[in-house]
């Protein structure tokens, strides 16, 4: 079970149980759903965005330990970030999940120049590596916001 | 009277497989069936002695290829009681048997404002070419509801079937394992005009299939669910049906006559099996439908039934309202699927922890996202079984499901 | 340099096959090829230790099921030198790769007096199911002449590519052997503002492919043709065009999501593989390639132009004008397909004499009708060889027809 | 050779060289085309009937040996003969060919009244029997001659 204790950090379980910033924002917040066409995991992300900063952030929908856990961290940390700054914190974290997903999806693996990046919380999701299904699971609510700040900063040009 | 399981497992390579230490508890088989040693050596053998492409040669390989095609064909024939061979077509999956029909059946017969009906409980390979076709033609379609009780809501059904072009349905749920009541429905939507399609993707590996009895004009199954390999499916029709459809792919072995300006469809089953078929697949399909005969289909019934009692009640011993084990509870009224939520554990989770004991079960919304809307759930877990499966394999299951409550709900 | 044949010979069951006292004598892969060893054995290697449906299981058996599928993804997109694993679609034959453009691009760009250009020596796939889209849609289609040298004429290219929208043809022909200029005739569609796709069926088994460097939209090929397994083939396109297309086949896997009210497609490649895929025939095709790649498609083609031109040679010298071989004279010209017609003797009646000494070669008008038209025949005997073939192959069939002629003309 | 050899008998390569009954009839004789999708024989039977009878019969198209020698051995039997006549005379000939045409094809044997036919030169074509593939060679100008009589009949009903 090492494994899995590697996966199922109390950290994880913690946030999955009791999810931060769980909820929706009303208008003008943006709105922005993400699939994970394997399991049925779906995440809706709502963003309030301000001067170029992440005002308040909300997470809607269901799915498994990983990618609600993931969700909620992710709202900790980029809650308060500048849109540049939340940017950086993405990419930090896909680097630290990429490594599998490059080969399982064929994507080129994203430039290491975000190494020194401190994640917190989110190193409990290191385990999730040895995993190469789960990847997709903790990427989910990522993926979603990086679609949803592309949107809003598209359609404010 | 009971099947030999244990003998059984011998004839599955696959389920010799130890991985750390630990042997496979395969229970995905309502995803796809694993394969006997007789299906796998009939691929091999085909292709080690009598690779030719098929209806096309002169020389003894190819003669002997067709034959091997055309007695696959035979056997699917006898297998669903068809009337004739002509009516058996080979596709490569049951989605693209369904797809088939939808674009050349459909697309003929249906014009804006006619109405299908499907049901809640439908796999998305029963869902998304009428969806296609909806909007190419915009035709109506029609839901029969699902039941708290797994079973398919019948109360407005003559509502629903009223004015009706077709009515396509599952004899049983990938998900619930409920199985519907075809012969009924099927009686009844005649009645009122409609054609009947019937998804028999997960009836023909659990039940006696017998198109005349259970009167449908179009069926369809897969043969990775039936034992035999994956890249091929059946589609079965009515002979004077698919006679009046238009072609579906074009090229070779469906023509009779090429020019320039046109061409004329070859007899049926070719017309619709355009292109170089898959020869050992059907050899494969053929070889797997051998076994479950000698078996009987009968005896992979019975044996379902009392494995699938048994899971029902360990489960709900054991866990009792930790776990909500969906469709109806009556093991004859079911195949053998056992979909289920487990408290404060995802699906997901589930499957990844069981899978540490090399316990093989799927977790998502099976392909059936609609249903999952009515149980209210994003995903469930589901195990299900086989004739190769006995009561160990649900005790396995039982041992990892108290691993599961142990990393969730360790009080 | 050369190729070592006998030790290839070893690596084919099928060839060791021996009926009644005569060893095999395979002349049909422009047919069928035979598969080698360990194409077969990945297939059934698949079966025994890791059979599963794939993107589905969170357990380890489906991801290694996964891991096949696509790792024969990324063996095919290297073989071809596609840009992206993306572009790269299975489904089950070439002719389904044609139809699946004709259905979607085709049924969104074409209309009403739209043009598009084949030539006279297509093979039925890349035919007929233009013409079923003609029918529907009232598309013209030109026709490229085939000329006396077995050449396709380009003298009017300009005129026919003028204002059409798609140029579909094969690189090389099933029939003439002959090679066509695809990269010019690309370039020219290209310049015209029609898209090209490129029937690679029997251009694949036999040279390098690269379709950066064809210049295509689209490229289609089949496996079993490439000593792959029957039931699947490929379907190339640039990324952007196969993503602005709507979806083919509707079901599993290729959905995002599905409500009762509609569905979203899947990404790439995803979004045209529609129910459960072909993983062991995925296997047997990345076996096939690997075993390609590991001989040098440069050496697959130097060792048949030695070949071809060695038949051309002792064909005319045994048989003077009694032998009318159609195609290109020059065996730099073509690949390794010989299709001929020989005095008095029927091709049918050819073939049935040359099975009785265990040589297999094909007789009919090998789904290419309009072709035997231009030829001015109702069929031509073809033998066609491939890497497993060598000298004395050619010796034997020569042999065999000379006892045809014994029994056709016997003076 | 020996199987070879009782396959092309002398006769049957003797139709072939020399057919009989070559060409075709002009309006209103009846015109009827076969295709064997497998080898590309197509076969175009010409039938002039009167008063029920085949007064003459021509046939045109091309293909192997075996359908060519069938279809000029087949005009040499029908010619003169009422349909009847003709029809015991398919009939009995199907009969000799169908043992094997069953199996691969599904149809049903037709039901064995009529052996006592004497099908003359054509019985050198038994030995197609033993060459599944070449007894559709043999059938085609039979098939083709029952369908053109089936036509013929229909309309005149
Ligand atoms: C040039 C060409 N195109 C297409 C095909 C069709 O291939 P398949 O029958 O595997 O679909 C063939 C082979 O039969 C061919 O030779
Ligand atoms: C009820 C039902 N219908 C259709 C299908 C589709 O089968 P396939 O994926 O083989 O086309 C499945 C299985 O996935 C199923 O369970």
């Amino acid at each position: 079970m090492a494994a899995l204790d590697d996966l199922y950090k109390e950290i994880i379980l913690d946030h999955y149980r009791s999810p931060r910033n769980q909820g929706e924002l009303d208008h003008p917040a943006h709105r922005c759903e993400g699939f994970n066409p394997l399991c049925g995991d779906e995440v809706i992300v709502y963003v309030a965005l301000n001067d170029g900063k992440i005002d308040d952030i909300k997470i809607g929908g269901q799915g498994c330990s990983i990618s609600q856990a993931s969700a909620s961290m992710m709202t900790e940390i980029v809650k308060g970030k500048s849109i540049e700054e939340a940017e950086l914190v993405i990419h930090a974290f896909k680097e630290m999940m990429d490594i599998y997903e490059t080969e399982l999806s064929g994507n080129k693996k994203i430039e290491s120049t975000v190494s020194d990046i401190d994640l917190g919380d989110l190193e409990a999701l290191q385990g999730v590596v040895k995993y190469p299904v789960r990847i997709k699971c903790a990427t989910l609510a990522w993926n979603t916001l990086t679609q949803s700040i592309d949107e809003v900063t598209n359609t404010s040009l | 009277m009971n099947l030999d399981v244990n003998r059984i497992k011998q004839d599955f390579p696959v389920l010799q497989r130890v991985i750390n230490g630990k042997s496979l508890v395969y229970l995905d088989s309502a995803n796809t069936s694993q394969k006997p040693d007789s299906v796998i050596s009939a691929m091999g053998d085909y292709y080690n002695n009598s690779n030719a492409n098929v209806h096309r040669g002169s020389y003894q390989l190819a003669n002997e290829a067709t034959a091997i095609l055309e007695s696959a064909r035979d056997k699917v024939a006898g297998f669903i009681n068809a009337n004739n061979r002509q009516e058996v077509i080979f596709v490569k999956n049951a989605t693209e048997a369904i797809n088939l029909v939808s674009n050349t059946w459909g697309r003929v017969n249906l014009n804006q404002g006619d109405v299908i009906v499907l049901t809640e409980l439908e796999h998305h390979a029963n869902i998304v070419p009428w969806h296609m076709l909806a909007k190419e033609k915009e035709i109506e379609i029609r839901w029969v509801k699902v039941g708290d009780d797994g079973h398919l809501d019948l109360s407005n059904f003559d509502t629903l079937i009223d004015g009706a072009k077709l009515l396509s349905f599952a004899a049983m749920s990938n998900v619930l394992g409920t199985f519907t009541p075809v012969k009924e429905m099927s009686e009844r939507a005649h009645t009122a005009g409609a054609k009947v399609l019937i998804d028999a993707s997960q009836y023909t590996p659990h039940s006696q299939t017998d198109v005349q009895e259970l009167g449908a004009d179009f069926l369809t199954f897969t043969g990775h669910k039936l034992l035999g390999p994956m890249g091929i499916g059946v589609l079965w029709g009515k002979e004077e049906i698919l006679d009046a459809m238009p072609p579906f792919l074009g090229g070779g072995e469906m023509i009779l006559n090429v020019t320039k300006e046109g061409f004329s469809t070859n007899d049926l089953p070719w017309k619709f099996e355009a292109g170089t078929p898959m020869v050992a697949e059907a050899a494969g399909l053929g070889a797997a439908i051998d076994y479950l005969n000698e078996i009987g289909m009968d005896k992979v019934r019975s044996h379902e039934i009392s494995l699938m009692d048994y899971a029902l009640t360990k489960l709900q011993n054991d866990f009792g309202d930790s776990i909500t084990i969906y469709g109806p509870k009556d093991a004859t009224e079911r195949g053998g699927v056992l979909s289920f939520s487990f408290e404060g554990a995802h699906p997901h989770d589930i499957a990844q922890i069981l899978d540490e004991d090399n316990i093989c079960i799927r977790a998502g919304h099976h392909c059936a996202k609609p249903l999952m809307q009515v149980l209210g759930v994003g995903a469930t877990s589901r195990a299900s079984a086989y004739l190769y499966n006995d009561e160990s394999d649900i005790d396995v299951l039982a041992e990892g499901l108290r691993k599961v409550r142990d990393i969730f709900n360790p009080n």
